[in-house]
């Protein structure tokens, strides 16, 4: 394999992981809101997390485009203001991942809260537990599960992510060409199925060890949140 | 002191109750479905009533008029559910020490474990108790938040009768450390051994409130209460522990002795004595096997529909209920103003109808 | 110095070569990113930073050259392509005129060519049909694909029959044979204009120089691709 | 008939049992943790113990030896679980018909829906309940499995008194109707009440086991029953309901009288006297309240730790208990072969403590 | 809007629509394996379904065209014994979002599945209940909300998707011209901007409608399961 694939895998590995641990913490709190929350707009935010899921992955990736190049709103002002660039840069490429990921680290994490039972919340309330103590101490250990799932599902759709991500930071190979695009790149010339192929194992190879991990692990937390000794 | 005027309505049930708990220990006596549970959960924040004004120690934690709602965590109330709601993730020692986590004061959980026999439960999980042990963790729970107020909803039906009889004692001493307790039973054992103050639920309604003596002793109050479970709670005092195992008491009609009671002479006792198990005598019994003979005058006799009738003995400035049948009742021409000697046996007195004075 | 090319993604067997054939020549280096000419031609828009675009289509180099995002001067047309009917496995060669009986030649199986909305390929293949008289014929067969390589693909796969490709893009392939070219006058010169963007470096203007030199051109001639 | 003989060891906790629960009420008594639950469980289905076998009526439900472990779904018990777990998605009307539902049986549901006066409640759904009522749904969901063995863990500890006094007669109907059934309770009032068998669990072991007549009557059983909940079983036969509302009993030393008790003339029962309420005169003793006087002779006289004495009165073939004060015994000179008269008060023995026979 | 942009809504949301119903019973019973199930190959069956978030969509809809495409092992029996063909139909457009939307349909209802108490279907079971009655008239009440959201994600990515699509049934306007196909079409031509544009407000129109539908009804639902009146 060439130096640039082994780089494709690298940076996939990496781009999966930071969109994965940095959309964590948005998304435990969007879920709650959506889960929870009894404002106005919650629709809106449900409608607006939903969008990467419903739109084909391009026009995600010319909106990103339109919103965080250098020409666009928000990149101007990330750029001017805090010297962050994002469109046709790696971290473009998280921010593209973890856009698409979204909706389904939301889902995951917003099924596990509302399976809470709100009556241990309760008792925590009582038990002087401000609702941000309730939340960290009791509904945040029992939706751990949830959390991993949707965790292993944004890191799984972030491997697996092309369409956004091309058309955001384009496919420069050691620099935004993630295992997709590369495998792409492969696709497109005679003969190069073979590499591709080797390419999709890889990447299947990485997810599914990350699948693994994540069920392993799930299932120790699952036990204890089950209230059983492990 | 706790106040509590609430109005609320779910579907067909209505609830309208105003009562106030002095310090001490307030049973919530009523049958199931009564509303007891609601009440509760009203004064913790966990209900919100359509109307009414909830006070603790001149807290106002609930005002419908003004708006008041103080949210449930800066109540400080320690609420013993009626299911036990043990945080499942947490093992026992952590549940116990949730309180103490979340406000960061330091509490020591020895008293507490050993108290109520979980010194070797702390490693477990919830999942993995008994009914009674997940019981007595919730208990301990809710004991070491250092509550304002305690909220224990039939805290001990899951509890063998030994078991209730340790940590009886224990809820007593937090009653005398002037934490105002509600306290919801249908045991009237419990409530007449604990309670200072009892108020009685039908359907949503309160039917009778007062200072516990009063109202156990008050034939009027029996239906209310149930039958079988009536008795009154007289003063008394240890007057001195004898050789073979009796505990001599000093009430104001006399003597009695009891099976060995823990307390230093001098010591002050609520003991409650079931109606039914008092026997009435004209003249004074002889050869019996029953050591309490106490002479009083009868100063009220209540028949009701059934073949029973209820008896208050006055003895000096205490009162006796003594069930009967209305047939001796007739037989021995029991009613106001007659004397008789009332007989107790001193088994019948058990150790969860005496309570700390 | 270090230059990034954007590239419609038919030029990649071939171009690939001559980067590196210039790389060796230079000690400069070009990364190369490929992709549709439509998407890249509005990442440019959006400011990508590129030195050098060589389109597929000549429509998105006249966006960006009205757009004012090249730099003056240095756009030229640096190849040419033709465009051949192509069949799964072995096939006789045919004349393609109006004549040819493709819808026999079909037998009830798909013609496969690029989106002809939007795919360059596609629009030459359609254009190209038209003229002849055949589209009336074949439209029924038609299997549009997301990019000509996906054509290629469903013909080498005998997922389709017949499949309408560039020149250049059925060399190589092992599935796939040629049945013969379209005529030079049934569709538009089929051109593929280079350029430097406006805040292309030197050495981009030295590296679409260098596409017309004899070595690259040979390189692309050995792809199946036309030089000027 | 079931047999159980279990072993099953969890974390530091084992359980070794064995047992044979006949036709009738099998209690399963014990402190909380004592294992009740978990041989429940076994007989279920729902624990599978490391080792151990398990009949009912002929039909091995599970065999270690043999790896016979039918399913739950086969077994056909009616668990009411400690816990209610009524299922939250479905009203109570239609957690009654569950059972009903799966089986393709066509329930009467009506019966039980009156004695346990589900009535107003068949339209709401679990979470909308008392703990009381959940508790009520469970016992009938349970029932109407119409199921070959019932199970029933602590099912009346959230009830009170009177509620209990009305389900009572009917779990009683159900053992008469030859269905098995394994009881577990903290009360003795209930075990005295309803069990033909008694099974005394203690730390995982079975400490004490055989007919509910002969261990409640034992003295020597009474430590691992509780002492305050010790009393003995009689036999009795309806001789007449009187005037005054009370009922004449029938027994073999001679008649008693208790408050209306429902029944025909003639019918079997079994009434417990807790031994707290026997009186014991060595003369006849005359103008008390107490009705009931019945002359036998001392069997047996148990005397502990502790100040008091367990006296065992042969009264024809059947034993009563007496619990009295060591003073007492030795003021009256109670040993065995001495002539002695027992008092009952007819409201002590309360209705809870009779059974159908 | 022309015609055949009418067209490409109503195949979209008819394909949309059958991917979600017709891989339902699928998903809930896989969810409820990988959920509950102890067998071997558990973790072969879970990679497997996480396989399409993994994989760059053109590879899984090039797997797709291997394996059910006119030369494919499956297409062929599927031609030739039943006279199904699914490449370059709309019914295979069908199969395509299916598997694409499956892996997130599965893990919605899994967790749901998880969050289920064991002790439930245990007392099911006491009262008579075989497993698969315990499963039909406990778990699958229980776990409606998580089948609601598992449907209406499936719904939104099939509403979105593209790369899998387009490379197992091609773009035939009419018969597998989806929302996204024509969308993409329409973003490849110089000016095409504005036609892409409102192609996309269509879109998401529908699966917000979708969206807001499926959280109404999972509130009702959910009020139900967890026990209270409605
Ligand atoms: N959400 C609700 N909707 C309708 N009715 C309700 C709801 N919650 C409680 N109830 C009813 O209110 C009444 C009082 O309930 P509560 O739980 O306070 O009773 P309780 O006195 O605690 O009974 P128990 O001794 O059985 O626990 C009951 O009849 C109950 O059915
Ligand atoms: N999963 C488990 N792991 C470890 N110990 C357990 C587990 N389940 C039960 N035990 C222990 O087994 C013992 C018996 O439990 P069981 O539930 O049978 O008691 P019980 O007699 O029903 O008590 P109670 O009256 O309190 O309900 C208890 O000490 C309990 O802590
Ligand atoms: O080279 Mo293209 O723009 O993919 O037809
Ligand atoms: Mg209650
Ligand atoms: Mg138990």
């Amino acid at each position: 394999m060439t130096d640039a694939a082994w780089q494709a895998v690298w940076l996939s590995v990496q781009v999966s992981f930071w969109a994965t641990v940095l959309s964590l913490p948005v998304g435990i709190w969007v879920a709650h809101l959506l889960a929870r929350g009894r404002f106005f707009g919650r629709q809106v935010l449900n409608g607006l997390v939903h969008l990467p899921l419903i739109l084909p992955p391009v026009v995600t990736g010319y909106l990103l485009l339109l919103a965080f190049g250098r020409q666009g709103p928000v990149g101007r002002v990330l750029d001017e203001w805090f010297g962050i660039v994002l469109a046709f840069r790696w971290t473009g490429a998280v921010l593209a991942a973890a856009v698409m990921a979204f909706p389904l680290m939301v889902r995951a994490i917003r099924l596990a809260i509302e399976a809470v039972d709100p009556k241990l919340e309760a008792a925590a309330a009582t038990l002087g537990a401000s609702r941000w103590q309730v939340f960290a101490t009791v509904t945040l250990p029992l939706i751990a599960p949830g959390i991993i799932a949707g965790a292993v599902l944004a890191f799984a759709k972030a491997m697996g992510e092309f369409g956004a991500t091309i058309t955001f930071v384009a496919n420069i190979p050691g620099q935004t060409q993630t295992l997709p695009s590369a495998i792409y790149a492969f696709l497109q010339v005679p003969g190069g199925d073979g590499a591709a192929f080797r390419l999709v194992v890889i990447s299947v190879a990485v997810a599914m060890g990350a699948l693994v991990a994540s069920e392993v692990l799930a299932r120790r937390v699952h036990a204890r949140v089950a209230g059983r000794d492990a | 002191m706790l106040e509590v005027r609430v109005t609320h309505r779910f579907g067909g049930f209505s609830l309208d109750v105003a009562f106030t708990a002095p310090a001490g220990v307030t049973a919530l006596f009523g049958r199931s479905g009564s509303g007891k549970t609601s009440v509760v959960e009203a004064v913790a924040g966990l209900l919100r009533p359509d109307a009414g004004r909830i006070v603790s120690g001149g807290r106002v934690l609930y005002d419908s008029a003004s708006g008041v709602d103080v949210p449930v965590h800066r109540r400080v109330v320690g609420y013993v559910f009626q299911d036990a709601r043990l945080f499942p993730h947490l093992t026992v020692a952590e549940n116990l020490a949730y309180a103490g986590r979340v406000t960061g004061r330091r509490v020591d959980m020895a008293p507490v474990v050993a108290m109520l026999g979980l010194g070797a439960l702390l490693a477990r999980r919830p999942g993995a108790l008994s009914g009674g042990e997940a019981q007595r963790v919730a208990i301990g729970r809710a004991l070491l938040a250092e509550p304002a107020v305690l909220l224990m909803d039939e805290p001990l039906a899951a509890l063998d009768e030994a078991r209730k009889a340790e940590i009886l004692p224990y809820v007593e001493r937090l009653r005398d450390a002037a934490v105002p307790i509600l306290y919801v039973s249908h045991s009237l054992a419990e409530v007449a051994r604990l309670a200072t103050t009892i108020v009685v639920l039908e359907a949503g309604r309160v039917v009778r409130a007062g200072a516990a003596a009063e109202v156990l002793a008050d034939p009027a109050a029996v239906p209310a209460l149930g039958l079988r479970e009536a008795g009154a709670v007289i003063g008394a005092r240890i007057a001195g522990h004898e050789a073979d195992g009796l505990t001599r008491l000093e009430t104001v009609a006399g003597p009695i002795w009891l099976p060995r009671i823990a307390g230093e002479v001098g010591a002050a006792l609520r003991v409650r004595i079931a109606a039914q198990d008092v026997i009435l005598s004209r003249g004074r019994p002889e050869g019996l096997s029953a050591l309490n003979i106490l002479p009083g005058v009868v100063s009220a006799v209540r028949t009701g529909e059934g073949p029973g009738a209820l008896v208050q003995i006055a003895l000096g400035g205490e009162f006796l209920l003594a069930r009967v049948t209305r047939r001796s009742a007739t037989a021995l021409g029991l009613e106001a103003g007659v004397e008789v000697h009332a007989i107790l046996k001193s088994v019948a007195v058990a150790q969860v109808d005496i309570g700390a004075g | 110095e270090e230059i990034t090319v954007f590239a419609a993604s038919s030029l990649k067997t071939a171009l690939d070569l001559v980067a590196a054939d210039w790389q060796a020549e230079t000690g400069n280096v070009a990364v190369l990113s490929y992709d549709g000419s439509a998407k890249l031609a509005k990442q440019i828009e959006q400011g990508a930073p590129v030195d050098v675009f060589i389109s597929a289509a000549a429509d998105w180099m006249d966006v960006l050259e009205a757009g004012g995002l090249l730099a003056g001067g240095t756009r030229r047309d640096v190849l040419g392509n033709g465009l051949v009917l192509v069949a799964h496995g072995a096939a006789e060669p045919a004349e393609v005129g109006p004549e040819l009986d493709l819808a026999a030649m079909l037998g009830g199986g798909k013609l496969a060519m690029g989106m002809i909305a939007s795919v360059p390929a596609g629009q030459y293949g359609h254009e190209a049909l038209v003229s002849l008289g055949l589209w009336d014929s074949v439209a029924g067969s038609v299997v549009e694909t997301e990019n000509v390589r996906a054509a290629v693909k469903l013909v080498g796969l005998g997922e389709a029959a017949l499949g309408i490709v560039f020149a250049s893009d059925a060399v190589g392939e092992a599935e796939i044979s040629v049945v013969g070219a379209f005529p030079e006058g049934s569709h538009a010169r089929i051109v593929y204009p280079a350029a430097v963007t406006v805040q292309g470096k030197a050495a981009g203007r030295a590296f679409v120089d260098y596409l017309s030199s004899p070595a690259a051109q040979a390189r692309f001639r050995a792809q199946g691709f036309r030089v000027p």
